[in-house]
């Protein structure tokens, strides 16, 4: 008999003047906003928002957060995700009023603790990519990637070349192409091969002198390290063009191996995967970017310098490919990434990469007789399995994430990469312990029996979620995306 | 190490399973040559108290907005951040989920985004509105380029009155597409109708307006609107929805796109960043909006739910054809704004609206009194405002900072133009002791 | 399906040589206990405790949270408890460093904050209780009470007296008589009217000059102000006898009435309950004492004085019964329960008790058809129903409380007072909104419904919570108190 | 008012629903003349934003251990505190929820004792341990009224390196059963076993020893049960659990009774409370034990559950005979113990011991080695020892405060015969740097 799950939208609570905030009297002489403003600038009546009180606030989010599976609470194998723990000396750090309650226009000379950080942030960031040079400005990922492929294109143009391409792999995250279109580029999507490596017949076959940049992720979104990057990079660069690196799975190579010294020209770095600040539920995350010596001209501005004790923000960058975001990056997650980087050092975070590695074969390899391998192993920190065996017997990929809802475990990344039929993408990352793991793999065998024997269970899953599945063609349909005010009965 | 479980023992029994001797047998795949052939050169690692002292002593250098009084604006202001927020995005089950991809597992996520929706939505008077943007200047970006491809149309004008540092972003992202930003003066720091009447054209995709301004200086929404709807261009707002409680909406006065950063409500200052954009439009346009959008829908036993929803306009669908590249936003400020709007509630917003427009305009009676002293623009403002002064604001600044004022923003590295100007933000947190010490402290810095 | 709630013990995760800590290196020439202490004070062998990562204590402890009901997530009826919110400013204001991490025995000088805010606190104290002076060192209303009655003990021995007996109403808390025999009394327990009240006659029978105090609960522990308090105060002066008064239930009197003007001698605060202190799942709380000036010099010690501009803790306290806990009291909670105070100001503090009367008042008001009321209304801060009628249906009132579980609410306090057959007893608070109300009211009324129509419902619940009902018999009968490993199985 | 959700309206409707005009009407039952006449005289309320201005006021006046380097002990330490505790201290369902009493609901709570009495006994080296009692000092006298109850006798014999807080707490709650305390000297910090003896009799519940003691020095606490247990009384010993990593059980030294402040197992300083009461006994003992237990069982399905049990030795049921009058606790304290045992370890617990021994080992050298500073005691001690300093304690302590050192605490008005003495702590979280810098402006203050 499950209770039914909490219900409520905050507009619900409501009740007319009932209030949670707590403001001081004016303390000035004039406070209406009528005699100091002309009427036509002021709103007519006050927004239609809640009014509820400190305790509905509370009780309401908080029981909102009990419908959500996190990190802290399950094990969250989302491929591509890294989600691995969020320390909480992160949090308690960014937390500082040093940090959290300075505001970014505040006089250089009165900002040098946070000008520090984040001076000594990117060069750690630099080294542990073996680029030349980081900015932290770009707020995600994706951003990242627009910054990095602003300043190939900057690049070229500074060259007085107008190459129009970027040659994208079909097994890329859809960022990897959105960005560069944003940029200005045709994407041109190369296929993999069977292993999902890059065709090298395929990339020599398109590059020429159109292309501005080849696009990669790496280990690329199979789990799987290109052996033959360094040709790719040489073969790139022989054409003139230059090699991007989704540093989105940094997280498997961290003092192993480094993309400037793969010959990469341009890497970002997801710091809410690699470098454990949170996911928040869709972010804020960071996106920092890493060139080589010859793009640093076109960095995005200003950049952080250090020039004796003094650090600064240098404006002064003709060539810069100009501003991502209004202030210097997504500050309060530059500290999270820079306390981690300090509590790990050089050992600590290659030992994150050898046990995420560790992590990923052993889950391969416990399922490897249950369901497909989209490529033989090892894998470097993710394995990307496919239910197509499973698919033949009525349930898909879909159907498995949702049954495993219900075992206690968040789903892995289903259907991504796109070139595997059926994906999961299974990350574990090396927080998690083997014991987590072995509980994961088990209910993964139980879900591959269940297909075989009992696949109704699988389809009716979830039944012990807040709510069961959805129905996303209606959503689409006839998209309701705010909530709206019952019509008075009667 | 304490964040990874693994035992060597483990390591090693785990290794046996796999059939590999050791992690090494696990990274062939890695050309040897690619190798690093030593350790990181990193600081060393710091055990906790260590990390603590360290990273307090660095926070200790800073001029904060607790140990000081702040009047910086710019874009984002010292707003009061009532308690509960920190302790609800706390929860782990909030700020260590991802992106509600499994809804069944995520109603928590969506049905604060849900809500997040409907307040962004009624407060800049739009339809709809999205899951978040990055911050204000990317957000503005975005509405830029999403005019750019609703019209087909090659140029966008902008009103000076734009924040700089937005307008440098909208700057970044319209290089791709070759999209000419028109810039229209605002000598008197607001709009310049006139001059900007001959700029919007045919050619024109949007003309945007922020009001108020960078200057603090409310401008005529309206008349903007008329313009940019005459020549078929969209009219794309950018304003600061914690004004919103008090100022018209700018979807009354006429916007198709409205933008913002959201820090005002309730995310902390942080040095810049994370911030929250805000971005709402018009129901006909949002099929070609950029960012998530939730949706209300029903389950299979027809219980109410939310999911993610009209993804075919994103990247992992669309990819290269996607309304934009953004995947990861900045949720976890989007719900720290939802419980904002939640705790100020109806009447709150409407308060702290009143109380930093009072406060801003007693701040600018007592400051322009100063010796020396004047109010650079005659047009009305809101909680921000421009005072020109008879010294460098550069130097004024710094010899506030001694009486622990963060005093304002000089406006030099903004606009030459104003070199002499300061940038002045006042919020409902500033007290009239404050202000009043401010004027002091002015005064003497002056002398 | 329900899924099996979570289950393990921090000791089932451990795993050997797994760690969660982060240690500096020893930075001391010699780091050996064995070189440095004999070798007989040292522990052979390393305690077996769990070893587990950081992402493991904080998953287990995040989801065993989940296991709990709160105040932050569920209506908490818990008569005689107070279980309002718990504002989130109080928690931070605790958190502060100045007051967080403060050592005790920090030099006069040095602590003049927290000084300064425990004069205050006790100040104001006073003034709402109409007393003359305030020790806030009790660390719980228990202590508070034996420092109450230790205090009057004192006095009467002062005097040349030396009474034996104190009367405690038969509706007393259990900590009353508790409290009372530890300081070495014979507790004579009064019977109460039909009404609750104490009964005069009763009353003036055994106040003889053995008596030392009379202790009564006010309102008492039927949520009704005794009508003749002022009567039974003066009764008692007369003979000699000091009255005291549990003040747990002071939420319902802020501003309307003060135990000093009642005549009560000695009164203590459970901070936890009126001035919004949270519980902890049991704990700590905070009972400051309050006193009439007679009784001043038997004050717990020290006592923190202010002279000028300076604040101290005088400890030249001949009189004085002497210390209750280590230190000064509990801090934390001071800070908590002071912020509080200046939060709601006067005006506040009176619309606390006005609000937690009308919500009592309502929600008995909507019950009364349909539980036994144990006495008529109107009540003061809480209602006392007695599940009788349903008892003859084979409804017991704690089955009732079980069922309430399943509906969404934590359940009213069952079986006190003693006094009132199968009692349920009903504290909504004043934080508590009318919609909530109406719920829990709702969900009584269906249960008192489904008591005549469907029994079964009630007696099989609770069904939806982690656990259903267990084995207190068996707990009590072997008692199994700690963790034991299991035996390696073969 | 933002916690009283009732609004005017809602009040009227409510009043209706009860038939009451005002809540005038409600509260008919006072009588007229027993009513305050007149608002209460409290300062003005403040809104959050002065409010925190006004504490943080306060607050700042305090010399803490984050500003300070801390050597203060005496009962309570300045031991590190894991960031993760804070943060699940914080839940809302640990710390808004009451004592276990519905246990089906309650079940998150009712584990952490279950652990925390597990790890509590595992470290005293005791059978079983209770959910807490307030703080060290209540736990004390409760385990000597304990001894009292078991034994009937009549009196109790207490080392002289008992903390005289301590044994302060314990005269107040002996008051009442009229238990007298014999003190045994300490004249070399340790019990005087010869000046024991002759006291330890037929007529003495209890021999209370603690170890480390009040001034640093380990106890032969060995020696002292078997004193006890000649003379038939029960050996309870006070020790710090978070020294137990390290130093021999009392347990497997003869304790009957063991007890402690837990304070240094993750428990905040604040200002000396809330604590944590340790208190932990030997099986047969346990249904005389005081405070709360809480014991595994099963639900009615047969799954494993736990609850409240032995609840008959307590208040609530056994009223005058219980055997305390504890009802609250300190299970927040507990719930902060349990995360900081089970974060530090097996493991961590032995390294917290051997890094606060080896340090004030250091320390104790670097002291004495100042001019005219000696150790008072020749006994070995743990953590803490006594310095004889060449000046008044109390006037090199606040020497010491300018250099941002909080430097011990001088013995003086806890024995006047130590008046020359200072109480020097030194745990795990002091480096090498701070202590030589205490060596330094030790030297200072002395010249
Ligand atoms: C491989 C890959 N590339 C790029 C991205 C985009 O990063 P972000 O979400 O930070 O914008 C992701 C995020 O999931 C990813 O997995
Ligand atoms: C009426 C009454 N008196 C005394 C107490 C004991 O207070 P504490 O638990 O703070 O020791 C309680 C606690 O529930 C109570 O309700």
């Amino acid at each position: 008999m499950a209770r039914k799950s909490y219900d409520k939208l905050v507009f619900e609570l409501s009740s007319p003047g009932r209030i949670a905030y707590s403001l001081p009297e004016c303390d000035v002489p004039v406070s209406d906003p009528a005699a100091l403003l002309p009427r036509e600038h002021l709103r007519p009546e006050p927004p239609a928002l809640p009014e509820v009180s400190e305790l509905d606030v509370i009780r309401h989010y908080s029981r909102l957060s009990q419908l959500n599976y996190g990190v802290d609470t399950h094990f969250y194998p989302l491929g591509s995700c890294t989600m691995k723990y969020n320390p909480r000396i992160n949090e308690d750090m960014a937390r500082l009023p040093g940090f959290l309650r300075m505001h970014p226009l505040t006089p250089e000379a009165a900002s040098q603790g946070a000008l520090a950080l984040m001076h000594e942030l990117a060069g750690a960031l630099a080294e542990i990519a073996g680029m030349d040079a980081v900015s932290l400005q770009p707020a995600a990922g994706a951003q990242g990637e627009l910054a990095g492929v602003l300043m190939i294109r900057a690049y070229h143009l500074a060259n007085g070349e107008k190459r129009t391409k970027v040659l994208v792999p079909d097994s890329a995250h859809g960022t990897n192409p959105a960005s560069t279109a944003i940029a200005g580029y045709e994407v041109v999507q190369l296929k993999s091969e069977a292993n999902g490596e890059v065709d090298l017949a395929d990339l020599e076959k398109h590059l020429d002198t159109d292309v501005a940049a080849f696009m990669v992720t790496l280990p690329n979104t199979l789990g799987m390290f290109e052996t033959r990057i360094l040709e790719i990079t040489e073969m790139c660069h022989a054409k003139g063009v230059q090699v991007y690196m989704d540093g989105a799975n940094l997280n498997a190579i961290l003092g192993i191996t480094r993309p400037g010294d793969l010959g990469f020209d341009v890497c970002h770095f997801n710091l809410h995967k690699t470098f454990t600040t949170p996911h928040g539920g869709g972010g804020p995350g960071a996106g920092p970017v890493g060139v080589k010596a010859h793009l640093e001209p076109f960095l995005p501005m200003p950049v952080v310098t250090k020039r004796g004790d003094r650090y600064a923000l240098d404006w002064k960058r003709s060539k810069s490919i100009g501003k991502l975001q209004a202030f210097w990056g997504n500050f309060g997650m530059l500290v999270r990434a820079y306390t981690y980087i300090r509590t790990m050092g050089a050992d600590g975070l290659r030992s994150v990469s050898d046990n995420a590695v560790l992590n990923a074969n052993y889950v391969m390899k416990r399922l490897e007789a249950h369901y497909d391998l989209s490529v033989p192993g090892p894998c470097m920190h993710e394995c990307v399995l496919s239910a197509r065996r499973q698919k033949k017997l009525g349930v898909s990929a879909t159907d498995i994430a949702k049954r495993l809802l219900d075992l206690g475990f968040y789903a892995p990344s289903t259907y991504f990469p796109l070139i595997v039929e059926e994906a999961l993408m299974i990350e574990p990352t090396e927080t998690e312990s083997r014991q987590t793991l072995d509980a994961f793999c088990d209910a993964m065998i139980q879900i591959a029996r269940e297909a075989e024997t009992s696949p109704q269970v699988i389809l009716d899953a979830p039944e012990t979620t807040p709510v069961r599945r959805l129905d996303q063609t209606r959503a689409a349909r006839e998209p309701e995306l705010t909530w709206t005010r019952p019509a008075r009965p009667g | 190490m304490r964040y990874i479980p693994n035992t060597p023992r483990e390591q090693r029994e785990m290794l046996a399973a796999v059939g590999a001797g050791s992690v090494e047998d696990l990274l062939v795949r890695i050309p040897p040559k690619a190798r690093l052939a030593r350790p990181l050169a990193l600081p060393p690692a710091l055990a906790e108290t260590d990390l603590i002292h360290h990273l307090r002593a660095l926070a200790g250098r800073d001029a904060d907005a607790d140990s000081h009084v702040c009047f910086l604006g710019g874009g984002v202001y010292d707003h009061y951040i009532p308690s509960p927020i920190n302790h609800l995005i706390s929860r782990g089950e909030f700020f260590t989920a991802y992106t509600p991809y499994q809804p069944e597992a995520s109603q928590g996520t969506l049905r604060t985004i849900f809500e997040y929706q409907t307040m962004i939505a009624e407060l800049t008077g739009m339809d709809v509105a999205n899951a978040s943007i990055y911050d204000g200047g990317s957000s503005l970006a975005e509405a830029v380029l999403m005019a750019h491809s609703l019209t087909g149309r090659p140029e966008a004008v902008l009103a000076g009155g734009v924040n700089p540092l937005h307008r440098r972003v909208v700057a970044t992202y319209a290089a791709g597409p070759r999209l000419r930003l028109r810039d229209v003066p605002a000598p008197d720091g607001v709009l310049d109708l006139d001059a900007a009447r001959p700029l919007v054209t045919e050619r024109t995709a949007a003309v945007v307006v922020q009001s108020p301004n960078f200057y603090g200086c409310l401008e005529d929404i309206r008349a903007a609107g008329e313009l940019a709807h005459a020549a078929g261009a969209l009219l794309v707002v950018a304003a600061d929805p914690v004004n919103l409680g008090v100022l018209a909406t700018p979807g009354q006065l006429g916007a198709d796109i409205v933008v913002g950063e959201g820090q005002g409500l309730g995310v902390p200052l942080s040095f810049g960043g994370p911030n929250l954009g805000v971005f709402a439009a018009k129901a006909e346009l949002v099929r070609r909006m950029p960012g998530r959008l939730v949706g209300a829908t029903v389950d299979r036993d027809g219980n109410r739910g939310f999911v993610l929803t009209l993804q075919t306009r994103e990247q992992h669908i669309r990819r290269a054809k996607a309304t934009s590249n953004i995947c990861t936003n900045v949720a976890l400020c989007a719900l720290m704004a939802t419980v904002y709007v939640a705790t100020l509630g109806k009447q709150g917003l409407v308060r702290v609206g009143e109380l930093s427009t009072a406060k801003a305009h007693y701040a600018a009676e007592r400051l322009r009194a100063v010796p020396g002293v004047s109010l650079r623009f005659a047009a009305p403002f809101f909680k921000e405002f421009t005072l020109k002064l008879p010294k460098p604001p550069e130097r004024v600044v710094t010899r506030l900072l001694k009486s622990k004022i963060l005093g304002g923003v000089p406006l030099k590295a903004f606009d030459r133009r104003l070199s002499d100007c300061l940038l002045v933000a006042v919020t409902e947190k500033r007290t009239k002791d404050e202000i009043d010490g401010f004027a002091a402290a002015l005064t003497e810095a002056l002398a």
